[in-house]
């Protein structure tokens, strides 16, 4: 069974123009031990998947529809109380910014001794004696004295690592998280993404890795969900959608990854923007962009469906339409 | 700790209270600035003062003369007075009241940092006679001397010398002088201890020698608790709440309301204080005007019309809400001198006071400039702004600088003014004190036309001044009578009113009322 | 921590300079305390005399240098209106102001902080906006309006409390204090309130922006995205952090209640510094002005002091460069 | 203008009740204040109109009243409506070129210190910190101390309004400048500012076209916060007596003469510029907190 489900799911922000859609008709999973990236450009709705999973969507947006289940239980509908004991002991979280995620006026010892009290049964003592257990494992050199250390002691690259031990410590099923390397210096995002990655493993935790770096997925991600204007569009295994990927918006995306090791900081220019939620076009949103256009994609919205190796939403799968596209010579 | 300290102020306050005290606690809106006795010759000070310290000459409640520590005076030769003292008199600290007392008090008076210069400024010398004899040498013949001395506290000399306070206390020393703080005089109240601007507590003396006489008709007041309350409001408050029982200077919009409550009551008398304006008669051009080369104000008919546009009676009754006596003259009928047939006003007209500046030359007026004190008088700013209004409506545009005492003084002392409002106290009860300061030609001679910021000048005046500093009897009445006439005709001065002075207090305090605003809490009952 | 003082003293240097150059230049030349010593009679050459031996025919810099040589040594001269050392009046005043503008400190800052964490926590139960309108009228009234108001009712109609005054006062050695004794703490009770309900409403509107802003912060998503309790999260995490600018408004806020004390001590009549001030600027007393602004310059520069103190003590931050950093 | 009413800021503003009673209310304020000389039944500063006969007249509703003065008349028969209206005149102009006046020094000031860093942003700002440091209304009393004693009285009357208004505006501009100096410094490096300097635009036209535009929104909050604090200021100055000149009376002097009679039973006199004051620094302080909110909708 998997570990995470997210179905039909549908984030809404009220506003004084109308309803948007932040989130529309998600579904994946994620099985136990899973790395899932989650790729696409920003405002595309990929934070928006992980903070929905959490419970902690800002206000005034809300989950207007669908269902998240962990291990079969259904949690968007808990309680908070409820879902606060799962934040942390089930779901363990990693933010973009480590300079402000961290709480300036605590010392990191404290923070991960406050989280593993919250959670797991044991005293300060313990708790105090397993934080410098976890900062030596995120690789903080001399934990032993830089628990008592505040947050602004330590470098990007260490609090990230800070961070990471935070969201691991009462060692959670699954990690949410939310572009951990971006706000990193890019000599050390490597570094950080091999720890996040050996550290899963290790515990066997699984992980949603949302990134907007295509090169962070393909190496650090079993499988990979393409996300377009709140909508998933394209999933499937890594190798398959960097590869050989079957939506024509996953395919220009997955253009050009570098090698790693001269990466660059944007993805391969797509002509034209995403649509802003409040101006999503009928049909595939990715229509007024898409090469491959034809009237179907601007009236009907296409659902995911097998495609290739993967599944894409897009009507050039369809098997009819595929038939069609055959006989006209288009694909 | 802090729990015991509570347990024994309470348990203080308790005793207090159980204690067959008579308290007065009073308050008015001044602090009296020292307890020197030849320092400040102020009200403020004067109210404190004359509780603790006696003059030679008293005053009873009418304010006429009574024998005080002298029990009697002659004017043995013209320049020569002599007094006999009361015997058997204590100071507060032991010591026994002789004429060495005498002579030295008299000469710290005399002392340049003394500011009673002007009760003593006749005096040559004082010479002790005997041990309970003195007497009085004077320059010239000073045919009101006594009136004056009724105001010259009399100090011990054998205290004063220990404490090192044998002149008046000077305010530019860089000590501070005992007698700042601490009083020994031989008064029926003794001054027990004074927290500046706070609180000043007297307690009875009952070795006064005034305590024996029953046609006194002495009170029962065994403590006095003084605190000055600056603001007017503040000050009705605590009268109505019972925080206060003795308000000096009520507000005056304020009276109805004590005559009516349940548990005040208000006691008002005429005060020796007349307002008046001053005017700038001697300059070729006005200041602060639109006059150009001329002074309008040495025309008497513009004068006559700024008289006529007041509408004195408007003022009496709303600004004044008939705390006040409409007057045509200088000063009240309590100074002497005084002849009711010369306290007449010209009448309210502002037609005639129209046609006299176009007869003067001002068909459509001019511009002035009204300087008054704003802290000083009873409800001072009020009557000026009111008196703005009226001369405008006449065609004088008047524009009013009111300000604070402290620099409406300083600038009409600077010359620097062209009309004024001012108000004039007769401490001596005498004519020749306002004459001689208001009206006198400035010309350096001491005490000749000191205040007179306006400058007025006229020969005929100054003539009948010099007659009453030395004339006396019938002759020097008539020398003051003609002087009130000339006032009339002349009008150096726009007179508008005598004060009322209005005391409120608990319906259980009765006191007599004093036309001087000086309160004598030994005639004070408490029920 | 020993040269963070020092540099914080060092850096007060200037400003005292330039108050006391200011109280001095401000009152040298206002009013006539010659005209008020000298009464209603005096000569030409007295007042000559008088001017020459205060010193005021002096040019304004040797003035200036003697004032501040004294003024080092606590020396500010004698009271042209009381004739006392204006050291020891102010001395006399200074426990009455500050009894006064510590009970309004306290009202406001215990009313006002757990009002402006409610608010910021709730921001839309009817008690925070009830609380919230209470505040707009607050920063609204000013302060002699609340003064009146409050004697008119409390004092005058219903008779429960003193309109004026400290009420009696208990001795501890030069220290007068009213809060011993019956009278004097009901006598606190009207003037502390009008002191205190402009900071009061100032500290809650305050600690609610400040705490909106922080619930907001990454670090207070991610302890909720660690699950910590609400508790934990509101009054661990995100008071600690809202103090941090509270400490220093509320420190300014005291020397504000300090001036603000001026207004109240004038409608309440109570004997303290600002009593003094006004009642000293009507009659023109210079030293005890002079004295008074440098004063208040000097309490001032210590509650900087001691906010600066605390805020090093609050806030690791600023604790850069005591070894332990990298 | 149709870009206005189709902003965010028009709907919020048209979502929220109190806010536009209260948009209202100073607007009445501000109109029956501009146009007192045209709106007031009668012109309190025409001495030559005033009657004391007619002094102490009670509202016009409490039966002794007077029709010719609805809100009743001062110890000087003078219509309070009137003076109200011209009171609120002086206070409202007092209030507005104060915060004009600290607006302007404390923009231009924000601005040098954020633009040209360096020695200027550390001078600029550490006096903020040292004015910071002492309660504006002390440095307003200090300011209008010290102009007192340098000019002769005759001069700092006809002057007073300003000297009023200086006070006010200078011991407010540390606010400006460090909301100001903190935006400019994010501002300053922005791609665009930069690339506006490479193309070789002078600093001040760069400042003016580009940064400016950008920290106007939180300006403006604090501006109409701060027209609350200036009015009130105005008001407590006036009533300690070192205000405007008592020729020109503003609500804190109507209030400060009214207080004399409070517990006479001439009530009218003090309740009603009170009242008046209290509702005009009302609406204006929640004008301000609607702006704060609106602008800022991450607070919201």
């Amino acid at each position: 069974m998997s570990l995470l489900q997210v179905q039909n799911l549908r984030v809404e922000f009220p506003t004084r123009r109308g309803t948007l859609v932040a989130l529309d008709d998600v579904s994946f999973e994620i099985a136990p031990g899973e790395v899932l990236g989650v790729v696409g450009e920003s405002g595309a709705g990929k934070s928006m998947t992980g903070a929905a999973i959490i419970g902690l969507l800002e206000p005034p947006g809300r989950i207007a529809g669908g269902q998240v289940r962990l291990e079969g239980r259904r949690i968007d509908n808990l309680p908070y109380e409820e879902l606060r004991r799962i934040r942390g002991r089930q779901i363990g979280a990693i933010f973009q910014d480590p300079l402000t995620t961290l709480n300036p006026l605590y010392t990191v010892g404290d923070q991960l001794a406050e989280t593993m009290t919250t959670h797991l049964p044991i005293g300060p003592a313990e708790a105090k004696k397993r934080a410098v257990e976890w900062l030596e494992l995120v690789g903080i050199p001399a934990a032993a004295q830089r628990v008592d250390s505040y947050p602004h002691e330590f470098s990007g690259g260490m609090r990230q690592r800070v961070v990471i031990a935070l969201a691991l410590c009462a060692e959670p099923k699954l990690v949410v998280a939310d572009e951990p390397t971006t706000a990193l210096d890019v000599s050390i995002q490597a570094q950080v993404i091999a720890l996040l990655k050996n550290l899963a493993r290790e515990k066997g935790t699984a992980m949603m890795l949302v990134t907007h770096d295509m090169g962070v997925i393909a190496e650090t991600a079993d499988r990979v969900a393409v996300m377009y204007a709140g909508r998933i569009i394209e999933i499937g295994a890594v190798r398959e959608v960097v590869k050989n990927a079957a939506h024509p918006y996953s395919a220009g995306l997955m253009g050009s990854i570098p090698p790693i090791s001269h990466r660059v900081e944007r993805l391969q220019a797509i002509e034209g923007a995403m649509p802003r939620l409040s101006a999503i076009p009928p049909g595939c949103p990715y229509n007024p962009r898409c090469p491959f256009v034809f009237d179907r994609c601007r009236v009907e919205r296409p659902e995911l469906m097998p495609a290739k190796a993967n599944r894409a939403a897009c009507w050039l799968y369809a098997p009819e339409e595929a038939q069609r596209l055959q006989e006209s010579g288009l694909a | 700790m802090i729990r015991r300290l509570f347990l024994v102020a309470a348990a203080m306050l308790a005793v207090a209270g159980a204690a067959e005290a008579r308290t007065v606690r009073w308050a008015a809106s001044g602090d009296p600035n020292t307890m020197d006795p030849h320092s400040q010759n102020v009200g403020t000070v004067t109210m404190m003062l004359q509780q603790v310290y006696d003059a030679l000459i008293g005053r009873n409640r009418q304010l006429g003369l009574e024998p005080g520590l002298a029990l009697s005076w002659t004017q043995v030769e013209p320049t020569r007075w002599r007094f006999v003292l009361r015997q058997g008199v204590k100071f507060h600290e032991g010591e026994d009241f002789t004429a060495e007392d005498v002579v030295f008090s008299i000469t710290r008076a005399l002392q340049p940092t003394s500011n009673f210069g002007i009760f003593v400024d006749t005096i040559d010398r004082a010479e002790a006679v005997d041990r309970h004899t003195v007497d009085i040498v004077t320059k010239s013949p000073d045919p009101i001397l006594p009136n004056k001395l009724a105001s010259v506290f009399m100090m011990s000399k054998s205290w004063s010398e220990r404490h090192n306070a044998t002149r008046p206390q000077n305010t530019r020393q860089r000590e501070e002088m005992h007698t700042v703080r601490s009083t020994n005089g031989t008064g029926a109240y003794r001054l027990q201890s004074r927290e500046p601007d706070v609180r000043t507590v007297l307690v009875r003396n009952n070795d006064w020698w005034g305590w024996a006489d029953a046609a006194n008709n002495n009170g029962n007041v065994t403590e006095v608790v003084f605190r000055p309350i600056a603001s007017d409001a503040t000050r009705v408050a605590a009268l109505l709440s019972g925080e206060i029982d003795f308000v000096m200077d009520p507000p005056l919009q304020d009276l109805n309301r004590l005559r009516q409550a349940a548990n005040t009551r208000v006691l008002e008398g005429p005060e020796v204080r007349t307002l008046f304006i001053a005017m700038d008669t001697s300059r070729d051009e006005l200041l602060y005007s639109d006059v150009r080369g001329r002074n309008p104000l040495s025309d008497v008919r513009v004068r006559r019309a700024l008289y006529q546009a007041i509408d004195i009676q408007a003022i009496h009754r709303t600004t004044m809400r008939g705390q006040s006596v409409v007057t045509g003259t200088l000063f009240p009928e309590q100074v002497n001198g005084y002849v009711r047939e010369e306290d007449v006003r010209l009448p309210y007209d502002q037609a005639r006071a129209r046609a006299l500046l176009a007869e003067a030359g001002y068909p459509n007026g001019f511009e002035i400039t009204l300087d008054c004190s704003n802290n000083r008088y009873i409800n001072d700013e009020q009557i000026c702004q009111a008196i703005a209004a009226m001369w405008t409506r006449v065609g004088v545009r008047t524009r009013l600088n009111s300000m604070p005492l402290a620099p409406f003084f300083a600038k009409i002392q600077r010359d620097d003014t062209s009309i004024y409002m001012l108000g004039w106290g007769v401490p001596t009860l005498d004519a020749l004190y306002s004459f001689q300061s208001l009206l006198a030609t400035r010309n350096g001679a001491q005490g000749d036309g000191i205040w007179n910021y306006g400058r007025y000048s006229n020969g005929q005046m100054d003539a009948l001044i010099q007659r009453m500093k030395t004339e006396t009897g019938d002759a020097r009445q008539a020398a003051i009578r003609d002087a009130l006439r000339l006032y009339r005709e002349d009008v150096p001065h726009i007179p508008l009113h005598h004060q009322m002075i209005p005391w409120a207090m608990r319906s259980n305090i009765s006191t007599p009322h004093m036309a001087n605003n000086q309160p004598f809490f030994r005639w004070t009952t408490v029920n | 921590m020993f040269s963070f003082i020092v540099s914080r003293l060092l850096q007060a240097l200037p400003v005292m300079l330039v108050v006391s150059f200011i109280s001095f230049a401000m009152f040298a030349y206002v009013g006539d305390p010659v005209a008020i010593m000298l009464g209603q009679d005096f000569t030409e050459a007295q007042r000559q005399a008088l001017v020459r031996e205060l010193g005021l025919d002096k040019p304004f810099f040797v003035q200036f240098m003697t004032f501040l040589g004294n003024a080092i040594q606590g020396e500010f001269g004698l009271s042209y209106r009381l004739s006392r050392p204006v050291a020891e009046l102010i001395a006399e005043r200074a426990p009455a102001t500050l009894e006064l503008a510590l009970c309004a400190a306290v009202i406001a800052m215990a009313v006002g902080v757990p009002m402006g964490v409610y608010t910021g926590l709730y921001r839309n139960s009817w008690l925070s906006r009830f609380f919230l309108t209470f505040s707009l009228i607050g920063v609204s009234l000013p302060t002699f309006l609340i003064g009146i108001l409050l004697i008119l009712v409390f004092s005058v109609w219903l008779g429960w409390l003193p309109s004026f005054g400290r009420g009696d006062v208990v001795r501890l050695g030069w220290w007068s204090t009213g809060l011993l004794t019956w009278s004097g703490l009901k006598a606190l009770i009207l003037p502390a309130i009008t002191l205190g309900l402009f900071q009061l409403t100032l500290i809650m509107r305050l600690v609610r922006s400040e705490m909106m802003e922080v619930l907001r912060t990454d670090y207070i998503k991610f302890a909720r995205a660690r699950g910590l309790p609400n508790r934990a999260v509101h009054f661990g995490h995100a008071l600690k952090n809202t103090l941090v600018p509270v400490i220093t408004i509320a420190g300014l806020q005291l020397g504000a209640i300090i001036a603000f004390a001026i207004v109240t001590e004038t409608v309440f009549q109570w004997p303290g510094m600002g009593l003094l001030f006004i009642q000293s600027v009507g009659a023109a007393d210079i030293p005890v002005m002079a004295a008074y602004l440098m004063m208040i310059a000097a309490v001032f520069v210590s509650i900087n002091l001691i906010v600066d103190l605390l805020y090093y003590a609050v806030d690791p931050r600023l604790r850069i460069g005591r070894g332990r950093g990298h | 203008m149709k870009a206005f009413f189709d902003s965010d800021l028009w709907w919020s503003f048209t979502r929220s009740p109190v806010t536009m009673l209260s948009a209202l209310v100073a607007f009445i304020c501000i109109a029956g204040a501009v146009l007192a000389p045209v709106l007031a039944p009668h012109n309190p500063f025409d001495l030559a109109s005033l009657q004391l006969m007619d002094a102490f007249k009670p509202p016009v509703w409490s039966g002794e009243g007077d029709a010719t003065y609805p809100l009743g008349t001062d110890d000087q028969g003078r219509d309070m409506l009137s003076a109200i209206m011209y009171g609120a005149r002086v206070s409202l102009l007092v209030g507005f070129c104060a915060v004009i006046f600290s607006t302007t020094l404390g923009v231009v000031l924000g601005l040098l210190a954020g633009y040209l860093g360096g020695r200027t942003d550390a001078v600029l700002m550490r006096i903020a910190d040292i004015q910071l440091t002492f309660p504006s209304i002390l440095v307003a009393l200090l300011v209008d101390g010290v102009v007192r004693a340098a000019l002769p009285r005759e001069v700092h009357d006809q002057i007073a309004l300003f000297v009023v208004i200086f006070a006010i505006g200078i011991s407010n501009w540390p606010q400006f400048a460090r909301t100001v100096r903190g935006s400019t410094l994010v501002e300053r490096n922005k791609e665009y500012v930069q690339a506006a300097r490479v193309i070789g635009l002078s600093p001040l036209s760069i400042m003016r076209s580009h940064v400016l535009p950008n920290v106007m929104s939180p300006v403006l909050v604090i501006a109409t916060l701060n027209l609350g604090f200036a009015i009130l200021a105005e008001a407590t100055l006036s009533f300690l007596g070192v205000g405007v000149p008592p020729t020109q009376p503003s609500l804190g002097t109507l209030i400060r003469i009214g207080n004399d009679f409070l517990f006479s039973g001439e009530w009218w006199i003090t309740i009603f510029p009170g009242v008046a004051l209290i509702v005009m620094v009302l609406s204006v302080n929640l004008l301000g907190d609607w702006l704060r909110d609106a602008l800022n909708p991450k607070l919201r």
